[in-house]
């Protein structure tokens, strides 16, 4: 019993860790129609820039957080005006492979930058605490926490500001959000920035219980995508329970299946559900 | 074109041509030495690792005036390429290399790239500086082959007699999702059963793909285990072993040789983790006539040990340097490979980074074992003879 | 009767598109369908082309029932249809449109292509045949080469009726063919399709533009609201005062002015 | 207040307009006539910015507007409620409306006093303020749109066929709401192809066939002209 | 008419130079390029025909490619089957495999279809590298033979690996090029078009679908066996996302939706790719940015480019020839 508990909490961690790269990927899509592959990079380059910020100017933790949101945020809207925005109009396959472009990009410089070499982002939480009888580390509780805390001011920001609105609205109707004067370079530029900091933020709270390596974004975009799959793409709330689902599904299967196979039964879900739902389970009726 | 003229840069290998002060040196003709190793993507740092040791040597080399063979001078140019990882790539790296740049030996540091290049290096004519301890590579039968690094085999024993004693006969193996990791968990399962072990968990770990080790290593100290055989780059073993610590484990740890203790200690900010690890001793710890001047002259060059990939490509370089004097050839393939033991005899002693025991039948280097330990906080060389 | 039409329904969500309507075409005939925007015309055409499946009711062709099968096996049975918004192969010419319409009459497959077989040959030589016949039907043969993105909108009405003969069809759905073009060229596109059914092809059509539906059609039927309100000749319809309230303007308002 | 001098529009390679002119003078309610396609919703979407004109030019108030992005037009206060209402359908009605005073978001004043007047106008949409848009009847829904366009508070309103699907009582209901929107001062061009329901509220009128302008002239003028009749009334 | 035999000629000529290539040089570095670009545009050939003419972007061609490389080497290895047996059955696991993935796959649409071919793709890479009992995971295949000699025709050395490598080539080419011109080819690019249309007009648009996702499989897969007896190992990155990446990169540089696109696109980035050797990690630095200015510059590649340019040319001369008439009969009527 007690080791199906541990694994749940670690399921939590992990899935928080998901949920939060998924929404940044699930907003782009929804508001903007782009599956963008290099968000696995904007995942990479924030932990490289927290990195940077504590190593070599030795800022707190937190503080360094806080720069590189903001600096992965900034590559977001440079890689919205510069790649995508000029592809507004181009067919839909142009998209995904200027995408491809972009992380292969980013990939090469960060490994130019930085070197290839598996790195260690020591956080200032790096205690074991006891709690409620399973043996967790502060740091995961941390990621615990500041995630379903980031979820939770991203639903307010969307819902009670009349900028998240007009986020909303874009994703609900283009045409009628012109309408009403909303600007959509505005609206695409402070998606992509939102984005991009999840993304910053995931792997800055992610990196102290991995490494910071310039493949470490990957697999997690990966998984990402099939968790806005399975949550309907551009359905937040979708995102947000697929990456629990798929943060449990896979600490499960490690446990009671077999750890070779998890991410292989990862995948294996997402094809099962699209087998049976070719949209994904949480989509809605007809969005136009 | 390059500026790799400080010594701090060559090791980069981002050029092609990685020789440096050529123009300081005595005119005299110039033997091509080829490299086809992952220079990008996941696998670059240790490829780089690996070009790092071979850069330094020819280098070296070359400022002390070049080498004499059959009564002409001769300097090295080391020419590397990247290949991905990918044994297409290697193939098609190496094709060049024999074309382009005549090259008697081409240094390949992974086992697919080596079997790639041992399709065609009898037609083709050139040795491969075969760096992977995968038995397979030796097996072929492969005359122009040699094989650099040790076979792990040896670790075996003494490894597992160490922790069996010190901590208990149960283990739980959690090693790199890489070749190399399970061919020494193959080894290990029967060499720890054989001394009246238990194996009670079996995984590996893909660092590259697992976004966290914590559940693995919660399902493997489930079984209780008291030893945990862990190992891979330095960094992510650091952090395996970590975890288990915070997890709860206070058993020992047997590391497997790709991971070096020093590391895995400066990762991990000390040794109090580390207590009760057995792995191969680190190069620093083993300072001796041989490898000392290496050591020091890698660190200041590099602002970091040594580690072993660089080391034996290091010391390959010197050896195929003295079996060509040996065998009277710099472009004679099956003169150089034959003069290697000659070579091996007449290698400088400051240039014995490890100390190779024998020449296998097949052409694999054997050296000897050197075991450490963490024992109160402290590396100590537990090497058996 | 060539087509059946039994308590057809669809609903989309909580909206009842198309609501239990009966309804027959008779061959050889025009039979047009009017209404208000969004009375359910073009979803009705959708169900008989096969393009939605209806919540329930039946739809029977040539005493077949075709209400669950697919749009291109309904295709196969002979019944062409065009789109409201004007839907061609937009990267193509004229010619390779028209060409592609044939297609379901023809069998070549993967093996007949990549050895060139007689049949392919044979069938190719077919589809070329047919499309110039029907690009010359409806006097589209000089434009065959033109890219259809730089015709003129009654041109690509005109393409899109040549795409739908060019499936040999017995009967052709047509939404709104003259939407979007002038006066003048409207009646060419009636005459055209008058031409149709003189070639025995039966026609039926939605369209707004009452003085052509008035001259063309043999039966009207006026749906609002998803539900049929009047079927008759266009006489019947003209005086019918649901339809007049509903469709073609209410008398009272005119009068109140 | 309005005026388009030779705007001709095109897509790709469809020449949707034609040198239309066109003129809407303050508080004047300017209404087009013109069959399906004619290119009404052109000229509305050229207006707002939706669909830029390849050549004329486009005034508001003396200033050259043409070439200004959708939302700077509706800050200037020409607010389009558009053919097909364009909703935000899974936001409640309440959340649209906010929306439609989104040039005014740091009003909140005004944003309150406009709510209280659509309200006032539409009490319907009050009592279904928690709603999803997507839930409304089709009339309910083109409420909603003219109610969103008017948090804009808008100088100008553009109407693009606001009767379209609806039943034949609530086109009064609506056709009035839009005389008393122009009574409150607001200038309206209406777009319709119910000329005759158009015709009785308007003061002038346009006939638009195929891109251009056929005929105007003021609203009695066109009523009474037999082409219209025939054309647009049908009896 | 003319241009027809001028497209002719030079298909001729430059199946001529190839042919002639190995005899003009004995340079086994530059045979050795050429085969692997063989190969390469043989497996992008696949990915054009799903992706660029029936407008479904898969991303588990690595995938397939994979498949078709692990079977003849299982088969061969393993098995111990002739390799040209195994070649075919090794074509057929790839198209029956195919079959079942598409058969799924392409009840999703668009962006759905891309990233589920994406997974599909790495659960094919993750069952490679997984499963050690059958394709030695990580470690890889060795020891695969050549191509086994027909008759007197053997192929050890790297010239008549080259010129088996070229036939296929050519014979993919051909079979390509006849598909895309018939009514076949037709059907692909009208659903590429528009799905809703094509099915209003008769056509099975799955069943047509499935059959270009299969045939694409099956040049993967015929592309993935030759690469495994040519290079003779193969360990699980073949069937790796990069890859597709980079059959994507060949097919987006060429021109997608092309006939020659892929040969055009293979061949210069492989060359390219070998002339930046000398970048090495850094190549992506370049490579990523060109990639995204192609796409934004000339979405159909460099053969779209050059058709269109040339289709602007032509349109120029003809409206110079226009105005030159016209002016020659204002010079007239002014006499
Ligand atoms: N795919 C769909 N999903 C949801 N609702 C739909 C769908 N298709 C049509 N509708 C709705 O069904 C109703 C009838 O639409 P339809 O297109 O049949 O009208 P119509 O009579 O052709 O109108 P028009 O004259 O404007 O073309 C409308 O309310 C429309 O919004
Ligand atoms: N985005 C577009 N692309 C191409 N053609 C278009 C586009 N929008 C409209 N058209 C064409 O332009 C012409 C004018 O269309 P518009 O929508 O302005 O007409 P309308 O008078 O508003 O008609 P309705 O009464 O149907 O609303 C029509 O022929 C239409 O098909
Ligand atoms: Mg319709
Ligand atoms: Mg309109």
């Amino acid at each position: 019993m007690d080791i199906l508990f541990q694994q749940l909490f670690n399921a939590l961690t992990i899935g928080s860790v998901y949920s939060l790269v998924a929404l940044g990927l699930t907003l782009v899509y929804g508001i903007l129609h782009i599956p963008n592959f290099a968000h696995g990079a904007l995942y990479m380059v924030g932990g490289y820039i927290t990195l940077l910020f504590m190593e070599s100017m030795g800022l707190h933790y937190w503080l360094a957080i806080l720069i590189s949101i903001i600096v992965v945020g900034l590559l977001g809207v440079v890689m919205e005006r510069l790649v995508f925005h000029p592809l507004r109009n181009a067919p839909p396959i142009h998209d995904k492979i200027a995408a491809i472009g972009v992380l292969l990009f980013l990939e090469a410089l960060v490994q130019l930058v930085w070197g290839a070499e598996y790195r260690r982002m020591l956080s200032p939480y790096d205690i074991v605490v006891d709690f409620l009888g399973l043996t967790v580390t502060a740091q995961r509780l941390l990621i615990i926490g500041t995630a379903i805390l980031a979820m939770i001011l991203l639903h307010l920001f969307l819902k009670k500001t009349i900028t998240g609105s007009a986020i909303i609205a874009m994703s609900q109707n283009r045409e009628g959000a012109f309408l009403v004067g909303i600007n959509a370079n505005k609206v695409a530029v402070i998606t992509f920035f939102i984005s991009g900091a999840l993304a910053a933020f995931a792997s800055s709270i992610a990196s102290p219980i991995n490494l910071v390596f310039p493949g470490m974004g990957h697999l997690v975009i990966l998984k990402a995508f099939v968790i806005i799959i399975i949550g309907g793409m551009g359905s937040i709330p979708g995102a947000i329970i697929g990456g629990y689902i798929l943060g449990f599904s896979e600490s499960l299967s490690a446990t009671f299946i077999s750890n070779d196979y998890k991410d292989l039964i990862a995948f294996l879900l997402l094809v099962a559900i699209l087998t049976i739902k070719p949209k994904g389970l949480f989509v809605k009726g007809a969005r136009s | 074109g390059n500026t790799s003229t400080e010594p701090a840069n060559q090791s980069e290998g981002n050029t092609e041509e990685t020789t440096s002060n050529t123009e300081e040196k005595p005119a005299g003709e110039v033997v091509n030495i080829g490299y086809s190793g992952p220079l990008s993507g996941p696998a670059a740092y240790y490829g780089e690792n690996t070009l790092s040791g071979l850069s330094m040597a020819v280098d070296e080399i070359n400022n002390n005036g070049g080498f004499e063979v059959d009564g002409k001078n001769y300097s090295l140019n080391l020419v590397s390429l990247d290949d991905k990882y990918l044994p297409n790539e290697t193939g098609a790296n190496a094709k060049r290399l024999v074309q382009e740049d005549k090259t008697p030996i081409i240094f390949v540091p992974h086992s697919g790239g080596i079997f790639a290049t041992q399709v065609f290096n009898l037609q083709e004519k050139f040795i491969i500086g075969a760096y992977s301890s995968e038995p397979k590579i030796t097996e072929q039968g492969n005359p122009l082959t040699l094989r650099i690094p040790p076979k792990y085999s040896s670790y075996i024993e003494p490894f597992s007699k160490y922790q069996m004693e010190r901590f208990g006969k149960k283990i739980a193996m959690l090693p790199t999702a890489s070749q190399y990791g399970k061919d020494w968990a193959a080894l290990l399962e029967p060499g720890w059963k054989d001394l009246g072990g238990e194996v009670v968990y079996k995984g590996s770990i893909d660092f590259s793909k697992d976004t966290d080790f914590f559940t693995i290593v919660t399902n493997a100290l489930k079984e209780k285990p008291d030893v945990l055989f862990v190992g891979g780059p330095s960094e992510p073993t650091a952090l395996v072993i970590k975890q288990a610590r915070e997890l709860g484990f206070k058993g020992g740890f047997l590391i497997m040789d790709q991971a070096k203790l020093d590391e895995i200690e400066a990762v991990l900010g000390g040794p109090d983790l580390v207590e009760g690890s057995v792995g191969v001793l680190p190069l620093i710890h083993s300072k001796n006539d041989g490898n000392a001047k290496f050591i020091e002259d890698y660190a200041a060059a590099q602002g970091k040990n040594p580690g072993s990939e660089a080391g034996y490509h290091y010391m390959a370089m010197y050896l195929f340097v003295e079996a060509m004097k040996a065998a009277g050839s710099v472009d004679d393939p099956d003169a150089i490979m034959a003069k290697v033991e000659e070579g091996l005899n007449n290698l400088p002693a400051d240039k014995r980074i490890y100390e190779i025991t024998e020449i296998e039948e097949n052409g694999g280097l054997t050296t000897e074992l050197r075991m450490g330990v963490v024992e109160d906080g402290k590396i100590v060389d537990k090497s058996v003879q | 009767m060539l087509v059946q039409v039994k308590g057809l329904t669809k609903t989309f969500g909580g909206l009842t598109a198309v609501n239990s309507v009966d309804f027959e075409i008779e061959k050889g005939k025009v039979t047009a369908i009017i209404g208000p925007n969004g009375a359910g015309k073009s979803t009705f055409f959708n169900l008989i082309s096969g393009f939605h499946q209806p919540s329930s009711g039946s739809v029977m062709f040539d005493s077949t029932d075709i209400t669950s099968l697919k749009a291109h096996q309904i295709a196969k049975l002979g019944i062409a249809r065009t789109f409201q918004t004007t839907h061609l192969f937009e990267q193509s010419t004229v010619l390779d449109n028209v060409l592609i319409g044939h297609r379901l009459r023809t069998s070549s497959g993967l093996f007949d292509a990549i050895f060139r077989t007689s049949r392919l040959k044979r069938e190719e030589k077919e589809s070329l045949e047919k499309a110039h016949e029907v690009l010359e039907f409806v006097g589209l043969t000089n434009l065959a080469d033109k890219h259809v993105s730089e015709i003129s909108q009654e041109e690509m009405k005109r393409t899109a009726f040549a795409l739908a003969l060019a499936t040999d069809p017995t009967i052709v759905f047509l939404d709104e063919p003259a939407a979007g073009v002038n006066p003048e060229e409207t009646d060419g596109l009636a005459e055209l399709i008058k031409k149709m059914v003189s070639k025995g092809i039966t026609v039926c059509l939605i369209e707004h533009k009452m003085q052509m539906i008035m001259n063309l059609a043999d039966k009207i039927m006026v749906l609002n609201y998803g539900q049929k309100i009047a079927e008759g000749t266009p006489e019947e319809i003209k005086k019918n005062p649901a339809v007049i309230e509903a469709y073609l303007g209410g008398e009272a308002v005119a009068q109140a002015y | 207040m309005l005026k388009l001098t030779d705007v001709s529009v095109s897509y790709g390679g469809y020449q949707a307009l034609e040198h239309i002119n066109l003129s809407v003078k303050q508080g004047e309610f300017v209404v087009l006539l013109g069959a399906n396609g004619a290119g009404k919703s052109t000229i509305f979407r050229t207006i707002s910015g939706l669909s830029k004109p390849s050549s004329g030019s486009i005034e508001f108030n003396d200033q050259s507007i043409s070439g200004l992005s959708a939302d700077r037009l509706v800050s200037l206060g020409i607010v389009q409620c558009a053919e097909g209402r364009k909703l935000f359908p899974q936001m409640t009605v309440y959340e649209n409306l906010i929306l439609g005073g989104f040039v005014h978001r740091r009003d909140k004043g005004k944003r309150k006093k406009s709510l209280h007047e659509v309200f006032e106008l539409f009490p319907i949409l009050n009592d279904k303020k928690d709603d999803p848009a997507g839930s409304l009847s089709g009339g309910q829904q083109q409420m909603l749109a003219i109610g969103r366009a008017l948090m804009a508070s808008p100088k100008v309103i553009l109407l693009d066929e606001p009767s379209i699907g609806l039943a034949p009582l609530i086109v009064e209901q609506v056709f009035s709401v839009i005389q008393q929107i122009n009574k409150n001062g607001t200038t309206v061009l209406l777009a319709e192809q119910n000329a005759n329901a158009a015709l009785k509220i308007a003061d002038r009128g346009y006939v638009i066939e195929t891109g251009k302008i056929v005929l105007e002239g003021s609203s009695k003028d066109l009523f009474e002209n037999d082409e219209v009749r025939k054309a647009y009334i049908g009896a | 008419m003319m241009s027809f035999l001028n497209k002719r000629n030079t298909v001729i000529l430059l199946v001529v130079v190839a042919i002639l290539v190995p005899l003009l040089t004995d340079n086994p570095y530059l045979l050795h390029i050429f085969s692997t670009a063989f190969i390469w545009t043989i497996g992008v050939y696949g990915l054009n025909l799903i992706g660029g003419f029936t407008g479904q972007l898969s991303l588990a061609h690595a995938g397939f490619f994979a498949i078709g490389a692990y079977s003849v080497g299982i088969l061969t290895v393993k098995v111990g089957l002739n390799f040209w047996l195994a070649l075919l059955l090794g074509i057929i696991i790839t198209t029956i495999i195919g079959l079942l993935i598409g058969i799924i796959a392409l009840r999703t649409k668009e962006h759905f279809f891309a990233i589920y071919t994406l997974c599909v793709g790495y659960i094919i890479y993750l069952i490679i590298y997984k499963w050690e009992a059958l394709t030695e995971g990580v470690r890889g295949l060795i020891g695969i033979p050549p191509p086994a000699p027909i008759g007197p025709i053997t192929f050890q050395t790297p010239k008549s690996q080259y010129y088996l490598l070229l036939f296929f080539l050519v014979l993919t080419i051909f079979i390509f090029t006849r598909i895309i011109n018939s009514l076949i080819g037709r059907t692909y690019m009208a659903i590429r078009n528009s799905e809703e249309l094509a099915q209003t007009i008769g056509i099975e648009t799955m069943k047509q679908k499935l059959v270009s996702f299969v045939l694409s499989t099956f040049f993967a897969g015929l592309a993935g066996g030759l690469y495994a007896s040519f290079v003779r190992f193969i360990g699980p990155d073949i069937s790796y996302i990069n890859v597709t990446f980079d059959m994507l990169m060949y097919l987006l540089v060429g021109g997608i939706g092309t006939l020659s696109g892929p040969l055009v696109g293979t061949l210069l980035v492989v060359w390219i790719s070998q002339y930046l050797q000398f970048l090495q990690d850094y190549r992506m630095l370049i490579f990523g940015p060109i990639l995204v200015l192609l796409i934004i510059f000339y979405p159909r590649g460099i053969v779209g480019g050059v058709q269109t340019w040339l289709i602007k040319q032509r349109a120029k001369k003809s409206q110079k020839d226009l105005s030159r008439n016209l002016q020659s009969v204002v010079v007239k009527e002014e006499k």
